[in-house]
């Protein structure tokens, strides 16, 4: 079953916290290009299963493929997965860009050091490069401006469109995005909006965790909606918002509204 | 005398440089100013030596105690609880009586382009062995200050630095080691403050004084013991802590605008 | 103690301990770890008003009392604990005694100071000096928790004044949006919800309380570290125990006594704040 | 008269004062003391102080009288009276380990933090260095930190005695200070002559010879 | 000018903060029963405003009646004004509900006495009867079983309403709301704004900062609509919502739809 042509691919993916079973079984294909919108209450374990796919939590069970190249990942003693290689896992979160709901900035640098910093450190990037890049992708999403300024010196619209050049900085094959606007204000949701609009026509391959239904109908390829751990309803936008087949999916995207 | 002349004789007597014998009657208050004053060479001398080697080693050990691996964090939680748990002066004389049974010899130590003759003795001398005492003390207290701060660094930012695939080593030099630092600089000031005034148990205590050279501590109560009135040298000793204690924190507030310049 | 102890000098082996170690010496020295126990179940109380009033002083409207509350924080935390020992009591003592003579012998005609005497009048003398020692020892007592607690009552003030700034400022402009007064705010609000703050602050100055008693022989107390340093000590066949210096057997028993200490309140303060915490379901506070 | 005095001491220097295994004071002062108040009709309690505040504690009335070993000096005198003596100018010694010389009293010497000793010392051109207490200056000598130490006689006489020979007395003495007296605020004259008058009593039937010669290793004193 | 039969009236209201003019002069009138919904983009002063009605901030210049009843305010050395009488703005501040953005619970009393405090200190009612409120209210807002709860175990949707119920038992005559909404998750705004929609039903007399148009335009019987510090906009919502007169506000309108 290895989809060596999709650029992301997460197979059957399980993960427990304790006896909490949160995720059961998840599996999902990217094509390069692609726009994924996850869907689902809260709880249905959406934040788990991106987090997974970047390894900040170690699925129990499934496999990760980025590029053809399978992460490799041993058992431990107590049967639990384990990173085989950290320098694979390493190299792989680097080319998966990772956006955050809560922004995570580093709060000691400035924006400029902010995007930087993990070409500089990661793919050992020369400084003056790092810096181009950096203005570039400030550019990009509209606040070459605030190169200088401190993160908390910006307001929470601006600080998201830092962390996305963060990410892009990075180059990254894919970027994942966890609710990247529900900590922002009703005003500041259509900035970000809009550039990850620009970040989708561009051709990017991009998944979202999103409880913004307007973004998931208009932009994506794919909608997925979870339930308790299982993707209880997946298709185009038209075909899940128009005809779900789970009564489930309906009901949400009904209160949604 | 003068007090210009006083301070000829006695501003360094602390170092042994000076007059050699002090004064014994008819003390004036300008020679008990001058020589608490030199006294505090010594004081100023432990405080910064402690407070710099101990400002790395608990890094070190803050680290190794937040690590997840029990041969780092087991050892560094009970150094920590030792020295933190048990009073400075009783670890002085501890320490003390450990370095004099230790044999005494010397030994060369070559630092290629010069040979230094390194002796065991100094171990129970007060420059040397108080230092190692106040130093392994002010570790203690500062790594737990430090590994607290640890655990406040926000859990997002750690997370960002490995979704981009930094290392642990990375992330902890360039991301968690200055929010720490940040977080725990207010509590670190207090500490250096507390350290600085334990610098006055040294003499007080247990390493004895050589050649009548001591702290500030050592002068005041010579004079206290000297004019049978305490209430002139240890005011003016006070006085002295108290000017020193505002410029530390003069100093350790100008570093926490630096360290808070982005908030 | 016991009946063999008469002769201690033919004593051997088990006896010689048994009889050594239950001296009434011995026994000095062990009810002085009571004093220890003493010394911090008095001081605290003290130790919290001073903090208290320090802190609140600090926060008045009353420019005076801001400057006086100021003054004693940051001065007293200037100095280190035992210089602070070293003539503080003494004074206070005088102080004392200085305004009995006043209330109790104003006729008296020679001065206070004679040379380098302070003289009151038999009356005026605290205690009295025919008070039975106990009164003497209990008065010394007094004056050394007083001091203790002047020097951690700087700290603690220090502590609870930053604690008290540190409940959000929200929480208290709601109370106000309700229409509470001022003394309402602090009393329901501010101040029940200061402790989770102030709890780190506290605890670690618990910590170091701790570690000063040890300074209380400087203040003329037989506590611990004096019945050890004095037991001890060499003891010549003037003695009906000799030995040689043994201090560094008895100062590890006060250092298994302190972290002992230590361990049982860390254990303590770490509940406490738990449950102060969990409750609330607030963040610990960081120190 | 019956009237309350408090006698002030250190507690920790044998034989002068001490601290018995039943917690009381004893020593030669403590019986010297004693049959003092008899004499004077004083009813007498004992007190132990710091010697470092010993003083201090005086002039601001703590207690009444210092009974702790003290030698008359003039610098002492200047702050407090003292009754006169009621032991002889006791000359200081020097202590090392066994098989040294007279060389090691120009060498490192130890001695008790601002005691006459001290000073003494610092002025001698031997290196001083100078110990909270005075176990701890033997201790010094022991430990080979300091290369001899010197203290008063009657206070080494003991430990060099009981060393079992790893002490000797080397040198010559050293005479400092003046016999030891009892201190009495300067306004207290009239327990310094009621003290005083009792001094001369015991001195005049010999009580006072023969407390010396018990505490003192019978030591012969003529008053 | 002196409107005795309004409930609640604000008139002429300036505030700076430093050189910084926030309120250039904003006046309200509030019947028994009105509801008045404010609308502004951020930093237009929405905040302060309500801020300065209770007293939370004190107006440079203005005037404030409740009932009929003036708030004495005297002039300070400086020129400032100041509440003249500490006891009128206590006694009137205990006559206007106040329910924050952030619910401001206080996080160390109950859910019940988080409700009964403020009655029983300011309102110097008994103890029995200020129970029985708080289980009213608490009912009211439907969360009578979380009586004993932390506010910390309750979701911020459960906060909002024991806040509504907190500033409900001091049965008030006007009830103001700061964004009460925008601290929530989406699933959790409509939770509160239905309850909000209950009280209006009931006649009670709100003046509610918000974003959501929908419940703005919905419930209120006026809207208000701040630029820079002035009352750009005022009236019923159809006027506002459909025939704005001012330009930045069919702009504001256009883009929070
Ligand atoms: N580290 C963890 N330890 C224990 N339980 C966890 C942990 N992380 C998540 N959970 C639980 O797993 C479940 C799924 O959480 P997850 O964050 O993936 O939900 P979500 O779909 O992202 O919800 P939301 O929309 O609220 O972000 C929840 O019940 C959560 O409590
Ligand atoms: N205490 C203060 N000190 C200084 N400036 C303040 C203060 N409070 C508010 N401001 C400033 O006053 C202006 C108006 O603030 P206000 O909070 O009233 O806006 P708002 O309309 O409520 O905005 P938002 O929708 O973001 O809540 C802002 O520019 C703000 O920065
Ligand atoms: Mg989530
Ligand atoms: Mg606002």
């Amino acid at each position: 079953m290895q989809d060596t042509h999709h650029t992301l691919v997460a197979e059957n993916i399980h993960k427990s916290f304790g006896s909490l079973k949160v995720l059961k079984g998840i599996s999902l294909r990217a094509n390069k290009g692609d726009v994924i919108s996850i869907l689902g209450s809260s709880g249905s374990g959406k934040s788990t299963f991106l987090r997974c796919i970047n390894f900040l939590e170690t699925p129990d069970q499934g496999k990760i493929f980025l590029d053809g190249e399978e992460v490799i990942l041993n058992t431990d003693r107590k049967g639990r997965l384990l990173g085989a290689n950290p320098a694979q896992i390493q190299r792989m979160r680097s080319q998966l860009g990772m956006v955050f709901q809560g922004f995570n900035l580093w709060s000691h640098m400035s924006v400029l050091q902010n995007v930087m910093e993990a070409p500089i450190q990661v793919l050992k990037v020369s400084k003056e490069e790092a810096h181009e890049r950096a203005m570039r992708y400030l550019g990009k999403v509209g606040i070459p401006h605030k190169a200088d300024a401190f993160p908390s010196q910006l307001s929470g619209g601006q600080q998201q469109r830092v962390a996305i050049a963060r990410a892009l900085a990075m180059e990254p094959k894919a970027l994942l995005f966890d609710e990247p606007t529900s900590a922002l204000d009703p005003e500041l949701v259509g900035e970000v909006l809009k550039v990850m609009k620009d970040l989708a026509a561009e051709g990017r391959t991009m998944i979202v965790v999103t409880h913004e239904m307007g973004f998931a109908r208009e932009v994506s390829d794919r909608v997925v909606f979870l339930h308790q751990g299982q993707v209880e309803e997946e298709g185009t936008p038209e075909e899940v918002f128009e005809n779900a087949k789970s009564e489930r999916c309906r009901a949400f995207l009904a209160s949604s509204l | 005398m003068s007090c210009v002349q006083t301070f000829a004789d006695y501003g360094f007597r602390a170092l042994g440089i000076g007059e050699r014998a002090l004064p014994k009657t008819d003390i004036t208050l300008c020679e008990q100013v001058v020589l608490i004053g030199s006294g505090m060479f010594w004081n100023i001398y432990f405080a910064l030596l402690a407070l710099l080697l101990g400002f790395v080693a608990a890094s070190l050990v803050a680290f190794a105690r937040n690590s997840t691996r029990a041969i780092l964090w087991r050892p560094a939680a009970i150094f920590i609880f030792i020295l933190r748990g048990s009073p400075l002066f009783l670890q002085f004389f501890l320490i003390y009586e450990t370095f004099v049974l230790l044999p005494k010899v010397g030994f060369d130590l070559n630092l290629g382009f010069v040979d230094i003759t390194v002796e065991t003795r100094w171990l129970t001398r007060a420059w040397l062995g108080a230092l190692i005492v106040l130093f392994l003390n002010t570790t203690a207290y500062t790594a737990q200050i430090f590994y607290g701060a640890l655990r406040s660094v926000p859990k997002g930012e750690i997370e960002a630095a490995l979704a981009m695939g930094m290392t642990p080593n990375q992330i902890n030099r360039r991301i968690i080691w200055p929010t720490m630092l940040r977080l725990a600089w207010p509590s670190y000031t207090n500490e250096a403050i507390f350290l600085f005034h334990a610098t006055a148990l040294v003499f007080f205590s247990s390493f004895p004084a050589w050649q009548q050279k001591g702290d500030a501590l050592y002068y005041a109560s010579y004079f206290a013991d000297k004019t049978f009135n305490p209430f002139v040298p240890y005011p003016i000793i006070a006085v002295f802590f108290i000017a020193f204690t505002l410029l530390i924190i003069l100093i350790f507030g100008f570093f926490q605008r630096r360290l808070n310049r982005h908030l | 103690m016991f009946e063999y102890c008469a002769d201690p000098k033919i004593l051997e082996g088990f006896q010689w301990w048994s009889c050594y170690l239950t001296t009434v010496k011995h026994m000095n020295f062990y009810t002085s770890f009571l004093v220890v126990f003493a010394l911090l179940a008095a001081t605290v109380p003290i130790i919290l008003v001073f903090g208290f009033a320090g802190a609140i002083a600090r926060r008045s409207r009353f420019a005076p009392l801001r400057w006086l509350g100021w003054i004693y924080t940051s001065m007293v935390r200037g100095v280190p604990d035992i210089i602070f020992f070293l003539f503080v009591p003494i004074a206070m003592d005088q102080g004392i005694e200085y305004l009995r003579h006043q209330v109790k012998c104003s006729d008296w005609a020679e001065p206070i100071r004679q040379g380098n005497d302070f003289v009151v009048c038999a009356a005026a003398k605290m205690p009295l000096s025919i008070s039975p020692n106990w009164v003497h020892e209990t008065y010394g007592f007094f004056l050394a928790a007083l001091a203790f607690a002047i020097v951690f009552g700087a700290f603690a003030a220090n502590t609870i004044h930053g604690a008290l700034g540190a409940v959000p400022h929200a929480q208290l402009e709601t109370a106000a949006a309700y229409g509470m007064s001022r003394r309402q705010v602090f009393r329901r609000i501010q101040l029940p919800q200061m402790w989770v703050y102030a709890l780190p602050g506290l605890s670690n100055l618990w910590m170091i309380l701790i570690k000063a008693t040890p300074l209380l022989f400087l203040l003329g107390v037989e506590d611990i570290v004096y019945w050890a340093r004095e037991l001890g000590g060499t003891k010549t066949s003037r003695f009906a125990y000799p030995h040689p210096d043994w201090r560094l057997g008895y100062f590890l028993v006060l250092m298994v006594f302190y972290l002992g200490l230590a361990w049982v309140s860390e254990v303590f303060f770490e509940r406490m704040m738990k449950r102060l915490t969990q409750a609330r379901g607030m963040s610990e506070a960081t120190q | 008269e019956g009237k309350t005095i408090r006698m002030g001491t250190e507690g920790a220097y044998a034989p002068f004062n001490f601290v018995n295994d039943a917690g009381e004071i004893d020593g030669f002062e403590r019986a010297v003391g004693d049959e003092l108040c008899k004499r004077a009709k004083l009813t007498c309690t004992w007190v132990t102080n710091e010697w470092d505040s010993i003083i201090p504690n005086l002039t601001a009335g703590n207690y009444d009288t210092i009974i702790a070993g003290m030698s008359i000096t003039a610098e002492r005198d200047e702050v407090i009276d003292f009754t006169s003596e009621y032991f002889p100018p006791d000359p200081s010694a020097y202590v090392a380990l066994a098989g040294a010389d007279v060389s090691a009293t120009k060498g490192t010497v130890a001695a008790q933090t601002a005691t006459i000793q001290a000073g003494y010392v610092a002025s001698s051109g031997a290196t001083v260095v100078e110990f909270a207490t005075p176990e701890e200056t033997v201790a010094a000598v022991r430990n080979g930190e300091a290369d001899a130490v010197l203290a008063d006689h009657a206070f080494l006489n003991d430990i060099v005695k009981e060393s079992g020979g790893e002490l000797i007395f080397i040198g010559d003495e050293v005479a400092l200070g003046g016999g030891v007296g009892m201190g009495v605020r300067e306004s207290d004259t009239e327990l310094k002559a009621m003290m005083n008058e009792a001094i001369a009593s015991m001195k005049a039937d010999g009580t006072l010879s023969a407390l010396i010669a018990e505490w003192f290793d019978g030591r012969m004193v003529k008053y």
